[in-house]
């Protein structure tokens, strides 16, 4: 339609668009995401909602795929008139799916995409209208390498990523800088493809290389069948990762005794005591029948830190939650508490994980 | 003078020799026949010839337009020389209109490059209307040019096996090589056929040589006659003394046949 | 030494998991000459069932592999009826887009059921890793299984090809359906014997790849599948000893690539390898030469 | 023979020019807006794609599922040239279509002999390898993607595309070479036997289908700003197939009808994200038994009966 | 006793009708030939007999019962063989793996054994290239193949579609002698020959088709001397 353009705020509930990978192969990250953000929703909006209204969601399906993400983008935008969107899962999604929201002015947030240039273009301004509420891939990377070289002063790693993976290539690059600058030496540097099964090859590799750490920036399923892999050739060096390694899947994958000496970054511990965590898990293990993982956690305080951006905003207005969001200041979430900068990231401190005996517990905290 | 020359042609594949130490010529502007046995090594004879298989040793040669040898058989290229073929399971581009399948056979005829087709240059056009001349000429020829529209599967035998000789002779050639034209006629239609391929030999000047086991229209048609056995050429000759040698009619003929021909 | 040694058994375990797919995969082809896209979406199922049985219903190993590959078998019988019976005779391509809707409907099907997540399999089979005559090189245990596994079905499925009349009558129906029917062969009863052998062999490579790596989601069977079909065109495809030779050859030669250095590029040599054999000899290694007589 | 200013290619003409306008006015006014524009682009890269692919698949026969892979070589190649060179879109589109199409040469070339599904095969591992050298190649990106790529496609540059393939490639198709391409699919022995060099068909049936590929991509790396190497996978590839056999394999117009339904199917699908890939599947598989053309079949006669 | 009725029978391919109410009887023991120009329905009319293609009204009584609707291998199994057009030998079966199908059905091994002697005794050839690849055979051996192939099932009804196309003059006068030997055996035979001449002086009675309709039928001997044959069918 043209002519009179409705605005957003006309309705009796807020729209927020969902543009998430919910079919292709990265579907397990978008539904995980989604089920996050569901799950705030549903509590949000029995608490009252926001501005007095309810949150309406309208979940729309990107098939994993780059052009499918900027025609979801566009419909949301225009068609579905939501206030944000939220989504995609991936930076590469996210890449497709932003400029349609630049085009339109309306907020895009992720809480995945950790590519370092998501929120800023290559003249590296900052773009507009979005924002994410993960780390930058650069951060934990640089953290990890820290860790190996100053906490556990173990200078030789062998780095095991993910090929396919923006996010896994993104954390290898900032490993490797730090980790050189720091007198670190890589000593063997491998590659699988998300969906793989059989790393022993590659294990072998790198067990010949002789390394004093492992660090594989992947996703928790190829991560925790690595694990075990490599435990079984009788490789038993610590093994260094991120938030990817975050699901209770990792221990049933990898089995608890393989999981000792591994050590990862994360948003938060979920092992962690405080009050609000321990509810959430109880009652979102209540609804899923499963401990919730870093991407539903992840979900789960995007919908909530945009909810707070909305009421701050007064209205429901495109261009004032916009203002709002980069005016957010020490949000509290279950993931830590997080202020957006000036370049649209977030500003939160890391956590560093140890599993012991099949539990993460938590080891320190760095500041960004 | 010869047009073909055929020296010690053999080809074998793996054990089974299927044509042995074959010597023989073909005179330009006959009509030669092929006969033998099932199995005598006739198709596989004129698959030497087009090129399709390479010989396992010997030599052919075609005196056109200079010397073609063996080595420069190859199946794309004989009707460049001027050699086209029909197939004994007939091979006609069974989705294609039946004027589609004979322009195919005028195709190494056109010259113009890809271009001028993309861009529609006049030569497209004037090329275009000289090939559907000549095809529409051949199809009255042959009896064919009511169904000048129909896709050629649609098509009877009959009228097929007729496609693929019109199909061939598109390619103006000086050679045609017909492998068993009559077979799955009745006897009517292969009279027809036969006057058929009698008019279009002394109308075009054609050298043709056929593989039948037809015999009425082997001996109404064919000037000479080459009888092929377990690969061996065993009997040359006009029809009718090919008709009372003892070796062809104990191998290939039998008894009641030659008193049918005659 | 240590790493060479390591890196053949790994290369020979995975060469087996392949060639236990390929068979299936050879069989279907061979037949009926459809590249059957959902092979691996049955795998997917079996190594389900097998999930559920094992985890749910405290069944052990063999007990669960044999009815997974009944009831994968059963399944296989199922899909052909109903997606590619319909649709014999049509062209080559629409029968390929067939196999791979089936495929998206088994793999989102699955997923709307069971979500996108992976799960894991109990231990069902003793892991134990022996060590290689005092190398360092260990092997587990579960490969024995799958190689003896492979092998006992691939002689199986040659005795059944080559020496029953159901075998014959598959091979003969593969080459000449109206004439296979002419000659009293039952064309649906051969084709659904073909899918449920098929399919059975599948059932039984998703238990074992189940088993095996412990792991299993909705989409586990795209790529196995895709590498196993690789590994029964390099063998040669339709030809049961082809396709195992295919995978052995292809697990090898992948562990090969990534053990000089070459993990980037494991499946970009793989395919390179199968285009390579497909030139020098179109019909696989294993294959016939085949020559149209004209 | 028709010749060039017939009466017939007048009309043809001014539709042609009729619809450039009337789009072209509609965005003006507004009543194309970005969405529907967006849609418009990738129906009419789909429809490209689709051509292009018929053009190997459906007239010569040559089954092919690595198609995607050239339509991404010609994205990467305008986007170094646009983003990373910033030379302008025309050199872009050159660089595309020339990649690419040597690209077609390169993969046409050895698997000649292929036939049927081993082609297939092959062209499906063309294509993996492909997105697998984006993956592992720095420069471009690799597993990151090309980012900020300039948006030069418009509608001028889009439909402009389109015309000309359609027309280059309908224009190869009822010359000789077409028909020399048409009978390689029905019967490769006789068509070598009559003198067609079935060896250079093939290859430069490939190059041309390539070629437009190619410049497909370029088209799309340069409106949607973003490319990654996966992207352009098998799965691509086989949504340009099921284009291409919905609309009829060897039939252009079907192939840019199916092209425009296929988009809307999958539009109207993404609001039911558990069940899409379901219903995407029964439905091609409806498409697949009910022989697609027939479906289209009154569509087509339609639009004939219009133009 | 009649083998064979068939009665009003229609057949289409799509929009086309290839078989207008044919109606035809075959008595055991008798031999049957039905001639036409091409494309008359012949071939058709032997692929519904079969099985293979289905009627669109009409009967087809075997032994009394109706197999108009059975499949083409339960037909087989009642002792109905057809030796179809265009040989449609397995092309990448051995020679003898392609007779070993066509004795598929049946259980008595020491039987087929014998056949398969026989088969071979019929056709030296055959046994020459016992283990070549069908596919590689010569136009007239694989017709040798066929035809012995579709003996293998020991048929009470043989029905053959143009036995003697592509074969040599000497091996056509023998296939015919061995089909006399057959059905003075006992079996029935249903022969479509292009070569009318030979058809007619082969069987006791015949049918001529002309566009899908029975033309004229009636005692061989007498449709030879027919003039209306003579000039149409045997090129007089
Ligand atoms: N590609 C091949 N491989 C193996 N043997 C072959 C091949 N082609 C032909 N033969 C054998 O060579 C011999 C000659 O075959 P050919 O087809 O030339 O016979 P023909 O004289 O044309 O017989 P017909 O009259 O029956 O057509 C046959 O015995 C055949 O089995
Ligand atoms: N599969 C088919 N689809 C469509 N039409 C067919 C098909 N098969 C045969 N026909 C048509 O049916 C008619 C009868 O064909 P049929 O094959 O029975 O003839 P025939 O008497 O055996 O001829 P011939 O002597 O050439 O073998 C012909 O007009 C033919 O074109
Ligand atoms: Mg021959
Ligand atoms: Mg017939």
């Amino acid at each position: 339609g043209c002519g009179a353009k409705e605005s957003v705020g006309d309705g009796d509930t807020v729209k927020l668009g969902l543009n998430y990978e919910l079919s292709g192969n990265v579907s397990t990250y978008g539904t995980s995401l989604v089920n996050g953000i569901e799950f705030a929703v549903k509590e949000i909006n029995e608490k009252g909602g926001v501005l007095g209204k309810q949150i309406e969601l309208v979940k729309v399906d990107n098939k994993s795929s780059g052009e499918e993400a900027a025609n979801v983008s566009s419909r949301l935008a225009t068609r579905d008139k939501v206030v944000a969107i939220l989504g995609p899962a991936t930076s590469g999604n996210t890449k497709s799916a932003l400029p349609p929201a630049e085009e339109n002015k309306v907020p895009l947030i992720s809480a995945s995409a950790t590519a370092d240039d998501v929120t800023l273009d290559a003249n590296g301004n900052v773009r507009q209208y979005v924002f994410k509420t993960c780390f930058s891939d650069s951060f934990q990377g640089v953290t990890m390498a820290n860790f190996a070289a100053k906490e556990l002063g173990l200078l030789k790693t062998a780095i095991l990523r993910d090929n396919t993976s923006d996010y896994s290539q993104g954390l290898t690059d900032a490993y490797k800088g730090t980790y050189g600058s720091l007198g670190g030496e890589i000593v063997a540097e491998e590659a699988y493809q998300a969906k793989d099964t059989d790393f022993k090859t590659l294990l072998t590799n790198i067990k010949a290389s002789e390394p004093d750490v492992l660090f594989v920036p992947g996703y928790y399923e190829e991560v925790g069948l690595i694990i075990k892999q490599a435990r079984e050739l009788g490789m038993d060096m610590p093994v260094l990762g991120a938030d990817g390694f975050d699901s209770p899947k990792l221990l049933e994958i990898a089995g608890a005794d393989n999981l000792n000496g591994t050590y990862y970054s994360n948003h938060y511990s979920s092992g962690d005591t405080s009050e609000d965590v321990v509810a959430f898990k109880t009652s979102f293990n209540k609804e899923f029948g499963a401990d919730p993982d870093a991407f539903n956690a992840l979900g789960y305080d995007m919908a909530y830190m945009v909810a707070d951006a909305l009421e701050r905003a007064g209205e429901v207005d495109r261009e004032k939650l916009k203002e709002a969001l980069e005016a957010t200041e020490n949000f509290e979430g279950i993931t830590g508490t997080l202020s957006i900068d000036d370049f649209h990231n977030p500003v939160k401190a890391v956590t560093i994980l140890e599993v012991k005996d099949g539990v993460p517990t938590y080891l320190m905290k760095q500041q960004p | 003078m010869a047009l073909l020359n055929v020296t010690k042609l053999t080809k074998n594949f793996g054990g089974v020799k299927a044509v042995t130490d074959v010597d023989l010529e073909v005179e330009e502007n006959t009509i030669t026949g092929i006969i033998g046995p099932n199995g005598a090594g006739k198709t596989t004879f004129f698959n030497l010839l087009t090129g399709i298989y390479k010989p396992s040793s010997g030599d052919i040669i075609y005196h056109i337009n200079g010397d073609v040898t063996s080595r420069m058989l190859r199946p794309q290229k004989m009707t460049k020389y001027g050699i086209a073929r029909t197939f004994q399971n007939i091979r006609l581009f069974k989705e294609m209109t039946v004027t589609d399948n004979v322009l195919l056979g005028y195709h190494c005829n056109l010259s113009y490059g890809v271009f001028p087709s993309v861009l529609r240059l006049p030569s497209y056009f004037r090329e275009e209307k000289k090939a559907m001349e000549k095809a529409h000429e051949l199809l009255k020829i042959f009896h064919l040019y009511d169904k000048r529209d129909e896709k050629a599967k649609n098509l009877s035998y009959g009228d097929q096996r007729k496609v693929e000789i019109a199909r061939a002779m598109a390619a103006d050639p000086k050679i045609l090589l017909l492998d068993e034209p009559a077979a799955g006629m009745n006897p009517n239609e292969t009279k027809e056929l036969t006057k058929l391929i009698k008019w279009v030999q002394e109308e075009f000047q054609l050298t043709i040589i056929l593989i039948e086991h037809d015999m009425s229209l082997v001996m109404k048609l064919c000037d000479k006659i080459f009888v092929f056995d377990y690969g061996h050429l065993i009997a040359e000759g006009d029809p009718e003394s090919i008709q009372c040698n003892e070796q062809v009619l104990k191998a290939y003929l039998g008894g009641d046949y030659v008193a049918e021909a005659k | 030494m240590e790493q060479i040694i390591q890196q053949l058994i790994n290369g020979v375990s995975l060469g087996s998991i392949y060639a236990l797919i390929a068979l299936g995969y050879t069989m279907v082809y061979g037949i009926i000459n459809l590249i059957n896209f959902a092979h691996g979406d049955v795998l997917m199922i079996g190594a389900y069932i097998g999930f559920a049985l094992t985890g749910i219903f405290g069944f052990s190993f063999f007990p669960a592999l044999i009815t997974s590959m009944l009831a994968c078998g059963i399944l296989g019988m199922v899909i052909e009826k109903v997606a590619y019976k319909p649709l014999r005779g049509a062209s080559r391509i629409s029968n390929l887009i067939t196999a791979i809707a089936v495929s998206l409907f088994l793999q989102y099907g699955m997923m709307y059921f069971v979500g996108p997540e992976s799960r894991t399999y109990k231990e069902v089979l003793p892991s134990s890793q022996i060590s290689v005559m005092g190398t360092g090189a260990v092997i587990d245990i579960k490969s024995f299984y799958i190689i003896g596994i492979t092998v006992m079905l691939m002689i199986i499925l040659m005795y059944i090809t080559n020496r029953t009349k159901i075998g014959k009558s598959m091979r003969a129906l593969s080459q000449d359906k109206d004439a296979a029917e002419l000659m009293g062969i039952n064309v649906n009863k051969t084709i659904s014997y073909t899918f449920f052998i098929g399919s059975a062999l599948a059932g039984a490579a998703g238990v074992l790849i189940g088993v095996y790596y412990s792991t299993l989601n909705p989409l586990m069977g795209a790529t196995p599948g895709l590498k196993a079909f690789v590994s029964a065109v390099i063998g040669g495809i339709g030809i049961i000893p082809g396709a195992v030779f295919g995978g052995f050859f292809l697990g090898l030669i992948e562990t090969l690539v990534s053990s000089i250095g070459g993990s980037l590029y494991k499946d970009a040599v793989a395919f390179l390898i199968l285009i390579l054999v497909l030139l020098i000899k179109p019909t696989g290694l294993m294959g016939y030469k085949e020559q149209e007589k004209v | 023979m028709k010749e060039l200013i017939s009466r017939n290619n007048i009309i043809k003409i001014m539709m042609v020019l009729a619809v450039y306008l009337l789009v072209y006015l509609m965005m003006n006014a507004g009543i194309i807006d970005s969405y529907i524009f967006l849609n418009i682009v990738s129906i009419g890269i789909n429809i490209i794609l689709a051509v292009s692919l018929n053009l190997i698949t459906g007239f010569t026969g040559q089954l092919s599922l690595g198609h995607a892979a050239f339509m991404s070589i010609g994205a990467y190649a305008s986007g170094i040239l646009t983003a990373k060179l910033g030379l302008p879109f025309i050199v872009g589109i050159l660089g595309a279509a020339l990649a690419a199409a040597l690209a077609g040469v390169l993969i046409g070339v050895p698997t000649l002999r292929l036939k049927g599904d081993y082609l297939a095969i092959a062209t499906l591992g063309f294509g993996e390898i492909i997105r697998i050298i984006g993956l592992n190649w720095k420069y471009i990106g690799g597993a990151m993607g090309l980012n900020d790529i300039p948006r030069y496609t418009n509608w001028t540059w889009l439909f402009g595309i389109i015309v000309l393939t359609v027309v280059v490639i309908s224009n190869f198709l009822s010359s000789y070479n077409g028909r020399a391409v048409i009978s390689i699919k029905e019967d490769e022995i006789a068509s070598t036997s009559m003198g067609v060099n079935t060896n250079y068909y093939k290859v430069l049936v490939f190059t041309i289908g390539a070629l437009f590929a190619g410049i497909a991509g370029a088209l799309y790396a340069n409106y949607f700003y973003f490319i990654k190497p996966d992207s352009f996978g098998f799965m691509k590839s086989v949504d340009i197939l099921v284009i291409v056999v919905l609309g009829g394999l060897g039939s252009i117009r079907g192939s840019i009808l199916s092209a425009i339904a296929l988009s809307l199917v999958s539009l109207s699908l993404q609001g039911i994200p558990e069940l899409r890939m379901v219903i995407y599947a029964v439905i091609l598989f409806i498409m697949m038994v009910y022989k697609p053309q027939r479906i289209l079949e009154p569509i087509r006669k339609l639009v004939r009966k219009e133009a | 006793m009649t083998l064979l009725k068939l009665s009003n029978l229609s057949v289409h391919y799509g929009a086309i009708q290839a078989l207008r109410n044919i109606s035809m009887e075959i008595n055991q023991g008798e031999v049957v030939s039905l001639i036409g120009a091409n494309g008359s329905g012949k071939t058709t009319t032997l692929r519904t007999i079969s099985g293979l293609v289905r009627k669109s009204s009409g009967d087809i009584l075997y032994e009394n019962k109706d197999i108009s609707r059975k499949p083409a291998s339960d037909i087989v199994k009642m002792g109905l063989s057809h030796v179809p057009e265009g040989r449609r030998i397995f092309p990448r079966m051995s020679v003898y793996e392609n007779l070993e199908v066509g004795a598929i059905t049946r259980k008595d091994k020491e039987g087929v054994q014998k056949d398969f002697k026989r088969s071979f005794e019929l056709f030296p050839r055959l046994l020459e290239r016992k283990h070549q690849m069908a596919g590689t055979l010569s136009g007239g051996e694989q017709q040798m193949l066929a035809i012995a192939r579709g003996l293998l099932s020991r048929p009470r009804l043989l029905l053959l579609d143009e036995p003697s196309m592509g074969l040599a003059p000497l091996i056509v006068e023998e296939i015919f002698t061995i089909l006399r030997d057959i059905n003075e055996t006992g079996t029935t035979i249903l022969l479509v020959e292009q070569n009318a001449n030979l058809a007619l002086n082969f069987s006791d009675r015949a049918y001529i088709l002309k566009n899908g309709i029975i033309d004229l039928q009636g005692n061989s001997k007498d449709l030879l001397h027919n003039e209306e044959v003579r000039k149409a069918y045997l090129g007089a």
